[in-house]
């Protein structure tokens, strides 16, 4: 198994979804069932690998990068291909390979329209390779082409197979189609953080040749480098601030956040499921793993505000989803309150807070993108999502109702499933933040991360109330709906198990990343 | 330099005439309302024109623009107004509404160069004009120091004789391309 | 004779061109606008060279040249013109917008 | 007659060495009763619905497992002592905390056992006959085993990790059945408050834990409770906090003054579940945390128990008072719950460790037994109204007699169960002092009694008021009453001051013994004033509401809010309400407590939500929508606008190309001529 550690794994893994998207542009448009089996054969194929690699992974050195290589890449401006997995990026890479299966599978047989399956399997399957790739860069130019490599299949599914619905753009007098507009603003808003993050990039370059004998981009150089202390003052401050744009409009943090509940609503099921579950853990990956190594006093110097920023998003992203009316909408303003609690956990700058982040993160990847998955089923046989003519779903489907209340249960952070131990920790981290870090103000926060847990479940459970109690409306009398079918259903049940397992036994997660992340805070912060 | 001696010399006069049946012709050429009418107004700016080259001793040069312009162009031109079936009655609307735009561009460049013109040579006078410019030497200087512009330029015609037959050139309607490609199938 | 006399004169007509250039709709009649203005700037090249003696004539030659390529542009200009006139059965230039955003 | 201070004071420790521990095979595999329902709850959830009774079988099973498991444990502490803590199972390391599951087996947790696993048990049992034909029989046991085994988790929780997991499970359960009936909204707005409601409470268990285990390191009970004992100073400076902050998470779990108001509410569900969840075990989660924790109380944070004390004397009074006013036979039993949970917290607060937990043990029994008298009346009548009951003492014999014993244990009435456990509780406060809440105790002691005799009276005397035929309830639901009620006759005879204090002893035996006062007699006076004070609410409950017996609904209005009809002849009273002295006085005064609780506490936790919502739209539709999106769209506007204005100079019109173009250059040569 030579080749497999030696960077051809991780590499496979990278780049087996960019081949199967070539596989699938090859297959005559016709021939769906052979795109359909060349997309999952590859997806789980990368899966698999990446299962492998999980099984070979040695946690007792979760500190250290794994599986790598580095190659030289563009020379002139001595940026190469350097890749491997620690215990912070091997949870988060196999949640991407995972959940990008599950949207294949749950493909197959809803293709939003226009159809062509081709198209929309081809890109699903770029996406795949911009979000491995993402988890497994050690190099900063390496790190952000696959970073925006991400922003374009996902602004064509918005775009082309999104919600064709003309909306009304609250305050203006305008109406558009709201895929149009959703696809702008997430493309913008993504690529104006980016241009900032680019930026950040290439001051840490110029300026590391000061330190080594040849600038570099190399991001464990440039964490050594970081830890020693060699970024600091005005230009750490500004660089720090440049990444926390790129970084935080992913995210996405308050007050950047905007993008997210449009760009969740009008893309289709499993562009909105891939957003959730995968796009947004690029950003705050990026925060652990280029903003705080390399810059770790500025990131002590900016953790109140971040901690600030995220817990307003928790409240925020709370109040907002009471105000909703559309299930998806919902569902996505949640994500900002989730979100809220993994940046309240780096926030904190310390090893639980970080762990924290980690399988916060996870458990929103398996249970928002299990959320969208059934929101999405349920628009897609009730031809609506607005909750006020909903309801009474548990009588109409009631194995869908009991997943969405499953899955709603989770999000709301339930102990024992999988999003308890985000929250839980977040708040933990929060209550002892770093030495140094103003305590007042992070058990402050952890206060107000508290009262939103209080209100996560206050709209969880309304949302509940809404759509799955009660008697079904008039309007759906003598209409027939299919409950849970037999693709949903694979696509589903493993990510209840996920839910379950993770819930029950973090060390799914915290195995893998414990020692990274101490490893990751000794050495920035010195403890 | 005054005015008196400026009329004192014989050659202004025909200078003057000449400029005159210049200026007043090429003012028909943008304001006729008839192509035809414009075009001859141009050939007669031209000939004008030849005439002052004439008073300039540059006898060669005068007599290409009478015969190239005058003679081919003109020819061209008058062939173009045909074909392209322009309006050539009185009363058609030849120009814009916005004349008012386009004379203020005009005198602007008018101010701009004139004035340019005047503070730049203020009374310089043209003087020891002699015998005038022989085609010999024109000749030899054309093929010797200008020998490559003239390469050039005779290619730049070349150019055009090849771009205006194959722009000229009448395409197949679409419908008879169908036809063409039926009767090839 | 001044020199400034003929060049006042050749602004006169460039000018004159430029006006016409702008405010004709007949494709045609720009043509004979520019005409105009080439022809502006052989009375200069002219009085240029008249003025200033040269051995080599270059001002006279570069009105030869300017007279051969002004009747190039004529020839393609008008094919042009006949081509569009063809495709849009008229050959005013205002019409003419494919250009716009 | 003897003095007050006439008994022993002698303060006695009541640890004692555990004769199994380490190797026990019962022990070792203790952590069974907490699986097997949760492996059940799976199995009916899945199974369920092919099962001939829909998946009641299997959770009845899964409860005498965990009964029979428990008696065993608790027969093992019984006879020895039992003092176990099982190896952990560590689930993931956060920084140096690890995240462990595990289970502790000792006086305090194998006590809970039984009571939840018999409970649970008899009343799962009920359930068969109770829930036959409902709409979702499987669902109602899948739920109900669920929160078996999260109770069960809590209780065996030897971290708080674990505890909060089955602290919240149990919320959850709780939800699901409370809202059972979901198609009213009424029922899941109710499950859903009776949520709300905890959760805030749990912000203060969360903290607490926080607070607690950040300096000692650890998450671990028994780590926190060592550092209380022999490393104060690490704990010192944050033991008040913390403990007033677990102590939040226990009033909203047990329903303590002011976060009492969704217990009454959480009476939508299914009385089987109201007998359970919110009368036997769930509720009583909050008083096993501050017993659990004790150690922390006792001495370091004894502070916090001035609050905890306070808290549950209001709340014994007011709840009391409540329970008087109800026409709704199980909020009648709810406030009683409500009013008892506050005797079981004013007794840990007045660091009578035993007698809350005495107290607790025997109201398990004699509450649930009422509820499930009610339910078998419910089920009976089909409705929840004593105005629609009366005179079911006839066609429903065996209902009615398990009621009446359960009645007269929850009036305290010698010698039933709560007789024992409640001179406990008020011998405690007058021992420690504590005179104004000793008062306040009998007080509730005559009101509990009072309250009681009227809900007998006006359900099973009188005429019956109801329609249909009510009829005895089937062998299923009759058999656990009789042994409840069996229990709740001989309940109490486990802890009888100077002859008989196994109870102490059992939940005495842990790893952190209790120094508490523990009285060699009864303390006779309190005995015999509080005695009196439930017969006299007996009497005068019979007084008002079993003569005249045609006319006791009417009546009933307008004399609830009297306590006077205990001194006075009832002709009398009724000249006195004619003459519109007492109404004025006493009928506003009830309502007024009754207003407070509908309107201020529900109405804050119901203004909470609407302000929360006013509020988000507010945020949402103000400050998002027209906020943040508005600087952004207005910026994408403006660029799109600034186009499409200077598009328009694009005309595509090459003269005016040109036309610019001249003029352009001739402007820049005049600059140039200008400015050179």
């Amino acid at each position: 198994m030579g080749w497999f550690d030696n960077g051809w794994g991780l590499s496979l893994i990278v780049f087996l979804p960019m081949v199967g998207a070539l596989a699938v542009l090859f297959t005559p448009k016709a021939n769906e069932a052979a795109i359909k089996a060349l997309s999952l054969g590859f997806t789980v194929v990368t899966l698999g690998l990446a299962t492998l690699m999980a099984f070979r992974f040695d946690f007792g050195a979760s500190e250290v990068f794994q599986f790598g290589t580095s190659l030289t890449w563009i020379e002139s401006i001595n940026s190469g291909y350097h890749i491997g997995v620690d215990g912070i990026s091997l949870p988060l890479l196999v949640l991407s390979a995972f959940v990008t299966v599950l949207a294949v599978i749950y493909s197959f047989n809803h293709w939003p329209e226009p159809h062509n399956p081709k198209g929309f399997m081809a890109l699903t399957l770029v996406l795949a390779t911009g979000m491995n790739g993402t988890f497994v860069a050690l190099d900063l130019v390496l790190f952000f082409v696959f970073f925006e490599l991400v922003l374009l299949p996902m602004y064509f599914m918005i775009g082309i197979w999104g919600d064709k619905a003309i909306m009304k753009i609250p305050g203006f007098n305008r109406e558009v189609e709201t895929r149009l507009y959703a696809a702008i603003k997430f493309f913008l808003f993504t690529l104006f953080g980016s241009a900032f993050m680019l930026l950040g990039f290439l001051a840490l370059y110029f300026k590391s040749g000061e330190f080594v004998a040849e600038r570099t981009f190399d991001i464990p150089l440039l964490i050594h480098l970081g830890s020693n202390g060699a970024f600091t003052g005005t230009f750490a401050f500004l660089v720090f601030g440049a990444l926390f744009l790129g970084f935080a409009v992913k995210v996405p943090m308050w007050p950047f956040h905007t993008w997210l509940p449009d760009a969740h609503t009008a893309a289709p099921t499993v562009g909105s499921v891939l957003l959730a579950a995968i796009l947004l853990k690029l950003g705050a990956y990026g925060f652990i793993r280029i903003s705080l190594p390399i810059l770790p006093d500025m990131a002590k110097d900016w953790a109140p505000a971040i901690a600030i920023l995220a817990v307003i998003g928790i409240i925020y992203g709370s109040l907002a989803c009471l105000a909703q009316t559309d299930m998806k909408r919902l569902i996505a303003f949640s994500s900002v309150g989730h979100m809220g609690f993994v940046m309240l956990g780096i926030a904190s700058m310390t090893s639980v807070g970080i762990n924290a982040a980690i399988i916060g993160m996870v458990a929103h990847g398996v249970i928002t993108g299990l959320l969208f998955f059934v929101a999405g089923s349920m628009s897609h046989r009730y031809h609506t999502r607005d909750m006020g003519r909903l309801g009474g779903n548990m009588k109409v489907m009631p194995i869908m109702g009991g997943i969405l209340g499953f899955t709603a249960m989770a999000s709301l952070g339930l102990p024992g499933l999988a999003g308890f131990w985000g929250e839980f920790m977040a708040l933990f981290g929060a209550y002892s933040p770093l030495a140094g870090l103003n305590t007042t103000l992070f058990r402050t926060a952890m206060v107000l991360g508290a009262i939103g847990t209080v209100l996560t479940a206050g709209y969880m459970l309304w949302m509940l109330q809404k759509v799955n109690l009660g008697e079904p409306s008039a309007e759906w009398e003598g209409q027939h709906f299919h409950d849970v079918d037999a693709y949903e259903l694979t696509a589903w049940v493993p990510l209840v198990v996920a839910i379950v397992a993770i819930g029950v036994f973090p060390r799914l997660v915290l195995g893998a990343t414990n020692d990274a992340v101490v490893s990751l805070v000794t050495k920035a912060f010195g403890g | 330099m005054t005015v008196a001696d400026w009329i004192a010399e014989p050659t202004n006069w025909v200078y003057l005439v000449l400029a005159l049946v210049i200026a007043v012709s090429a003012l028909r050429v943008v304001t006729s309302t008839n192509v035809v009418h414009a075009a001859l107004f141009l050939v007669l700016a031209l000939a004008g024109t030849a005439g002052l080259f004439l008073l300039l001793s540059a006898e060669f040069v005068a007599w290409v623009l009478v015969l190239v312009y005058i003679g081919a162009v003109i020819v061209l031109f008058l062939f173009g107004i045909m074909i392209t079936r322009a309006p050539t009655g009185p009363n058609v609307e030849v120009d814009h509404q916005r004349r008012a735009p386009a004379a203020m561009a005009a005198f602007l460049i008018f101010i701009v160069t004139a004035g340019s013109a005047l503070t730049a040579f203020g009374d310089k006078q043209i003087s020891n004009l002699g015998r005038g410019t022989s085609t010999e030497v024109i000749g030899e200087q054309l093929l010797q120091r200008f020998v490559i512009p003239f390469e050039v330029v005779s290619f730049v015609l070349l150019a055009a004789l090849i771009g205006g037959i194959t722009l000229a050139r009448k395409d197949a309607t679409p419908a008879e391309e169908m036809a063409r490609e039926g009767s090839d199938a | 004779m001044l020199l400034n006399q003929f060049l006042i004169l050749g602004a006169l007509l460039f000018s004159l061109g430029i006006y016409g250039l702008l405010v004709r709709r007949n494709a045609v009649m720009v043509l004979l606008s520019i005409e105009l203005m080439l022809n502006a700037v052989n009375v200069n090249l002219v009085a240029f060279e008249a003025f200033l003696q040269n051995a080599n004539v270059g001002g006279q030659i570069f009105a030869i040249f300017v007279i051969t390529v002004a009747a190039a542009e004529v020839g393609v200009g008008l094919a042009i013109i006949l081509m569009i006139f063809r495709n849009r059965t008229s050959a005013n230039i205002d019409e003419l917008d494919l250009m716009k955003w | 007659m003897i003095k007050l201070t006439n008994f022993a004071i002698a303060a006695t420790e009541t640890g004692r060495a555990a004769q199994y521990g380490e190797g026990n095979p019962f022990l070792e595999w203790a952590w069974l009763i907490v699986i097997v329902p949760f492996l059940a709850f799976l199995a009916i959830v899945f199974f369920g619905k092919r099962l001939p009774r829909r998946g009641g079988e299997i959770a009845v099973g899964a409860m005498a497992f965990v009964a029979v498991y428990a008696a065993v444990l608790f027969i093992m502490n019984v006879t020895g002592g039992v003092e176990f803590v099982g190896d952990p199972v560590e689930v993931g390391k956060i920084g140096t905390f690890a995240i462990e599951w595990g289970w502790v087996v000792d006086g305090l947790s194998s006590m809970m056992y039984l009571v939840v696993g018999l409970l649970a048990f008899l009343i799962f049992t009920y359930a068969l006959g109770y829930m036959e034909g409902d709409v979702r029989v499987t669902w109602f046991f899948a739920a109900f085993t669920l929160f078996a085994g999260s109770m069960l988790l809590l209780v065996s929780a030897p971290n708080l990790i674990q505890l909060i997991v089955g602290w919240e499970g149990v919320g959850l359960s709780s939800y699901l059945l409370i809202g059972h009936y979901w198609e009213d909204k009424e029922n899941s707005s109710a499950g859903m408050k009776a949520f709300y409601v905890n959760k805030v409470a749990d912000i203060g268990l969360i903290i607490g834990a926080f607070v607690l285990a950040i300096p000692v390191g650890s998450f671990r009970i028994s780590d926190i409770l060592t550092a209380v004992v022999d490393n104060p100073e690490a704990i010192e400076t944050v033991a008040m906090v913390g403990a007033v902050l677990l102590f939040i998470g226990a009033m909203g779990k047990s329903a303590q003054f002011p976060f009492h108001v969704w217990l009454p509410d959480a009476m939508a569900g299914p009385t089987p579940v109201s007998a359970l969840m919110h009368a036997a075990t769930m509720v009583t989660a909050g008083v096993y945390l501050v017993a659990r924790m004790f150690p922390l109380y006792a001495e370091m944070a004894a502070d916090a128990r001035g609050l905890v004390i306070t808290i549950g004397a209001i709340t014994l009074i007011i709840a009391g008072l409540l329970a008087v006013v109800q026409d709704d036979i199980k909020k009648v039993l709810a406030y009683s719950t409500v009013s008892q949970l506050g005797y079981m917290v004013a007794a840990l607060g007045a660091g009578a460790y035993t007698a809350g937990l005495f107290h607790l043990w025997t109201h398990a029994f004699f509450k649930g037994l009422l509820f499930l008298g009610a339910g078998s009346v419910i089920h009976s009548v089909h409705s929840n109204n004593m105005s629609d009951m009366g005179g079911l003492r006839k066609p429903m014999p065996v209902t009615f007699s398990t009621f009446v014993a359960g009645t007269l244990a929850l009036a305290g009435i010698f010698p039933l169960a709560g007789f024992f456990s409640k001179d406990e509780v008020l011998a405690a406060f007058n021992h420690e002092g504590y005179t104004a809440v000793l008062v306040i105790g009998i007080i509730g002691a005559f009101i509990t009694a009072f309250y009681m005799a009227r809900t007998v009276f006006l359900t099973f005397y009188g005429t019956y008021k109801g329609h249909g035929h009510p009829h005895e309830s089937p062998k299923v639901m009759t058999v656990p009453m009789m042994i409840l009620a069996g229990l709740a006759v001989v309940g109490g005879w486990v802890n009888i001051p100077g002859l008989y204090t196994g109870f102490t002893e059992w939940v005495g035996t842990r790893a952190h013994p209790i120094a508490e006062h523990h009285a060699e007699s009864f303390d006779w006076p309190v005995l015999a004033i509080g005695l009196t004070a439930a017969l006299l609410g007996i009497v005068a409950g019979y007084l008002l509401y079993f003569k005249d017996k045609q006319t006791q609904l009417e009546r009933d209005t307008f004399r609830i809010p009297l306590l006077w009809p205990l001194l006075e002849h009832k002709y009398y009273l009724d000249d006195l309400y004619l003459g519109g002295i007492v109404n004025p006085i006493k009928g506003p005064i009830a309502r007024f407590v009754n207003w407070t609780n509908s309107y201020i506490f529900d109405g804050i936790v119901n203004g909470a939500g609407f302000l929360a919502r006013a509020v988000a739209g507010v945020v949402y539709g103000v400050f998002d929508q027209r906020g943040i999106d508005l600087a952004l769209n207005g910026l994408a506007f403006t660029t799109d606008g600034a186009g499409g204005k200077t598009r328009l100079l694009q005309t595509g019109k090459v003269q005016q190309y040109a036309g610019a173009t001249v003029i352009g250059a001739a402007l820049l040569v005049i600059g140039f001529v200008i400015f050179r």
